[in-house]
């Protein structure tokens, strides 16, 4: 029998490495009529921000090869919605809970988490430094070391739980930003988020996107996602929670064996909801089949030339 | 669920009728104005699933109604009888089913098709049943024989080829008839225009929106419209089907 | 009348704005079989080196959604062995012929650019600093604004005619890197290269790339290529050569909206050899569908909210 | 140049025969051992051209035997008959014809596939030819009836359910028959196996290679073999046939 269950540390142990992605599943709930959320590894809920935002004009989304841009901008009701009225409903939820939090400045990081110590059924949050689609903050967090240090380092003091930290492919070096917040404190960190990029409707010479700019995810990317949980992995001794563009099993594992410990379901939930529950099973039987008894057998087991 | 598809028809040049079947059970329980999410299997460049209204559909079978825009739609329309598609349904939620009196339904191009279902629908819960369907020239006309088994209607052409010559918006069924409620669904232009006149008369109306969608069952929040009660809401959960007292037309 | 001409400056006049981008097309040569050479806007032959590079092992390449991953490594005979033996074959063709140079060190790119110097036919050099498969220089040079000032600096010492630098994805912010090659004396910047990715084959459980990680190319990365383009296009004032991800004339005409002067067409000839010839009649028409007499019409002609 | 597909003949469960003729036009010269690259039309995970050797061809038809590898050759072995495909050929050089004596054609799997054409044209050249086909098992071992028409075929199979018992190298054909030149294709361990015991016995040898391809034109030098006298050459412009001697194997 095949052991999947992962321990990410710091109170984050999960029944098996499959989460559903940040904003691609809005509370779990969406997606509750395709799939027992209770046979998943976690979720990461909807990107929580201090003060409630209605997110970008529309057109928010525009599809690509293979991916597909979005230009959400962290439509949500605010921390204090979500204790009141969403938590409840789904505190019972018999998975790994993980809060995705993004703020404009650290002090917003920071009382977003503070919100939601009261809540013990909620395992982690995921400091999100890397959402291009917001003017101040989010991606500009992440891209500089020393700024995506400060925001784990504030976060730290008052989150004693797991603190997962999400980062953003849109750099030069991404190890040095995961080595910055591993130095700063946190237990693990989630790569990657989308590439900033943009199409343009060539009749109507206009971006596709109310905001020019939005976030490219799907499988078009997942080979540069694929290197950067490669490269983290051997540059961090913390934990590497793999995602962008997973489609399936076989995807998932394709990150596994670069070196993460677990991973992340995102815009594949879009075209088949049921894609999580798929992987689950598919990991299970890669695992069974290449003899590899628990989940320390598979992460990074990638044999190089 | 899995369809087989039985028949593609093509309806002039831009457009093709898909009749299919669930490859096994019976078809779910399906509301006028509700819409589902086609996997494109044998296209390149698609990515993303298709939403497309439900123009038809019993415990047996569905009538998708699909308009050539790209090239998803366009393998769509080019499917071969027999091949078999995944689709996620029912999807959002439809018209108002209470509606009483005279009611016109107004349809602009491929916009019509789920007027269909919905005019059959209101017809057997006895209302007075109207049809209002507008398009650029003759051929762009769709369905109309089944439109006039169904009830009274009119047809406005751009290039004056058939019926009222001019836009639905110029038809004095919509401007000066006798309605106490109105069900629209077309391009956004003309929807907006229809609302307009709906909102000068002051006759309740609903409209069926389209906005670019990608999961279709509210997890991706790219759909949203701008709502007076709850600000942006998804279309694809909250709508399709809107009353235009919630938009902010 | 459409005017396709344009003039990237200091003697880079083309008769159209697509050129065939370096590595793509060997010289020119492999795809006279299939288009008339002469009817392009110009040719960025092989990535030359000074001394012979035998490339790296295989395999060299493996597909991915919507693009690929190759590992060539910039397999060439050198710059001698171009000078005495290709430029004679290649010099006749009437087209505007640029050759893209690289090196492990600054004196490199200069000893190439000397080599050429009497090649009266070559039009400019195409400065790579961005090439993700070889150990020394390439990328390196173009992640960093000094470094890669540096090599302009001294390429352009001894280079009087067009200096064109291809410039890098991989990094944080490429306006950059743009602006510093600008100011280094560069007439044009070229972008982008490919994007460093990774594919593991997960049976095997190893790399599909003898190099572990390659370059990712293709319609999946055109998104984040545009944006870069867009911003690259505000960011100087020098012209911008558009690639990434072009598989036909729409996606050029993307390209030059967001403020390209030219384009380039790379992976597309893999897949269809005439895609550069159909462009150009693509944007011709386009060009006279959209009363768009000449290049500076269509040039940055995205209007944006 | 367009194909239209003319029939699609499954061989067991994992290849197919795909008969096409020119949509317009004649066939071009094709010398055995050449391949052609095929766009596929209806994958969606398909992004380049697929390599595949030619079966056989002459001035109206060409044949393509395709083993199910992939999303590009299912889709290819599930075409519809009728459909069109871009093709672009012939491509690479074939094997040497200029051979003379007791030649010997040495195909393992699908690889067997280029030696059908090859053997028969040597045939018509006045060569005797013989054929060693070897596969995992008999419903591996594709086209028997037409090799035994074209001459002397003996069969290795590993399981034995059919001829010799074990790999063609095992064989006593190839291990001790008269052989004045063998041309080999199949799996890369079999060609390296037969071009040892080429070797060890002096007898001139051929063999087709199958290196990761992109272009298929010598455009992208993805699909490089290192050879003794010229280093790294593309496979798919200066084979796929090379003569062992210029190989470091």
């Amino acid at each position: 029998m095949v052991d999947l269950s992962v321990d990410l540390g710091n109170g984050l142990r999960m029944k098996n490495p499959v989460m559903l992605a940040s904003g691609t599943c809005g509370y779990g709930e969406e997606l509750a009529d395709f799939i027992d959320l209770s046979s998943l590894g976690g979720i990461s809920v909807k990107g929580t921000t201090l003060h409630a935002r209605q997110g970008n004009a529309s057109p928010r989304m525009v599809e690509t090869p293979s991916g597909m841009l979005n230009a959400v901008g962290l439509q949500n009701k605010g921390v204090d919605y979500f204790v009141e009225n969403i938590y409840p409903r789904i505190a019972s939820l018999d998975t790994s809970l993980v809060v995705n939090v993004s703020g404009s400045s650290v002090d917003d990081y920071v009382a977003v988490c503070d919100r939601l110590r009261p809540l013990d059924r909620i395992a982690a949050v995921e400091i999100n430094i890397s959402c291009p689609n917001v003017k101040q903050g989010g991606m500009s967090f992440g891209t500089d070391p020393s700024m995506a240090a400060a925001v784990v380092v504030a976060a730290r003091q008052i989150w004693s739980r797991h603190l997962m930290v999400k980062l953003t492919p849109n750099v030069t070096d991404i190890t040095l930003i995961a080595r910055a917040v591993e130095e700063a404190g946190a237990d693990s960190v989630s790569l990657t988020n989308t590439f900033l990029g943009m199409a343009i409707d060539v009749e109507r010479q206009r971006p596709y996107l109310s905001t020019i700019t939005g976030g490219l995810s799907g499988a078009a990317i997942r080979p540069i996602a694929v290197r950067m949980v490669w490269q983290v992995s051997q540059a961090v001794r913390i934990p590497v929670v793999g995602l962008g563009g997973i489609t399936c099993g076989r995807d998932a594992v394709e990150f596994l064996l670069a070196g993460a410990s677990a991973v992340q379901i995102g815009t594949a939930n879009f075209i088949d909801p049921t894609t999580s529950v798929k992987a689950i099973a598919y990991i299970e039987d890669y695992m069974e089949r290449h003899n590899m008894a628990d989940m320390s057998a598979i992460t990074g087991a990638m044999k190089t030339p | 669920m899995d369809f087989k598809v039985r028949e593609v028809v093509p309806h002039g040049r831009n457009y093709a009728l898909l009749r299919m079947m669930p490859v096994k059970g019976e078809m779910p329980e399906v509301e006028p104005g509700q819409f589902v999410q086609v996997e494109i299997p044998n296209s390149k460049s698609t990515y993303l699933r298709r939403p497309i209204s439900i123009n038809w559909a019993d415990r047996r079978e569905m009538w998708l109604l699909v308009r050539r825009a790209g090239a998803g739609t366009n393998a769509l329309c080019d499917l071969p009888e027999g091949s078999r598609l995944s689709i996620i349904l029912p999807l959002g939620r439809g018209f108002d089913l209470s509606v009483r009196g005279n009611v016109l339904l107004v349809g602009g191009g491929v916009g019509t098709a789920p007027l269909l279902m919905l005019g059959k629908r209101l017809v057997t819960l006895g209302v007075d049943v109207k049809f209002l369907l507008g398009a650029r020239t003759t051929s762009d006309l769709l369905q109309l024989e089944l439109f006039k088994q169904t009830g009274e209607t009119r047809v406005t052409t751009e290039d004056g080829s058939m019926g009222h010559r001019g836009l639905v918006t110029d038809h004095p069924l919509l401007t000066d008839g006798e309605i106490d409620h109105i069900a629209c669904c077309g391009p956004l232009p003309m929807m907006k225009a229809v609302a307009a006149i709906a909102r000068s008369r002051g006759i309740s109306c609903e409209v069926s929106l389209e906005n670019m969608m990608a999961c279709g069952i509210g997890a991706c929040l790219c759909c949203v419209e701008d709502t007076v009660d709850a600000g942006n809401v998804c279309v694809c959960k909250e709508g399709p089907v809107f009353n235009i007292k919630r938009l902010k037309w």
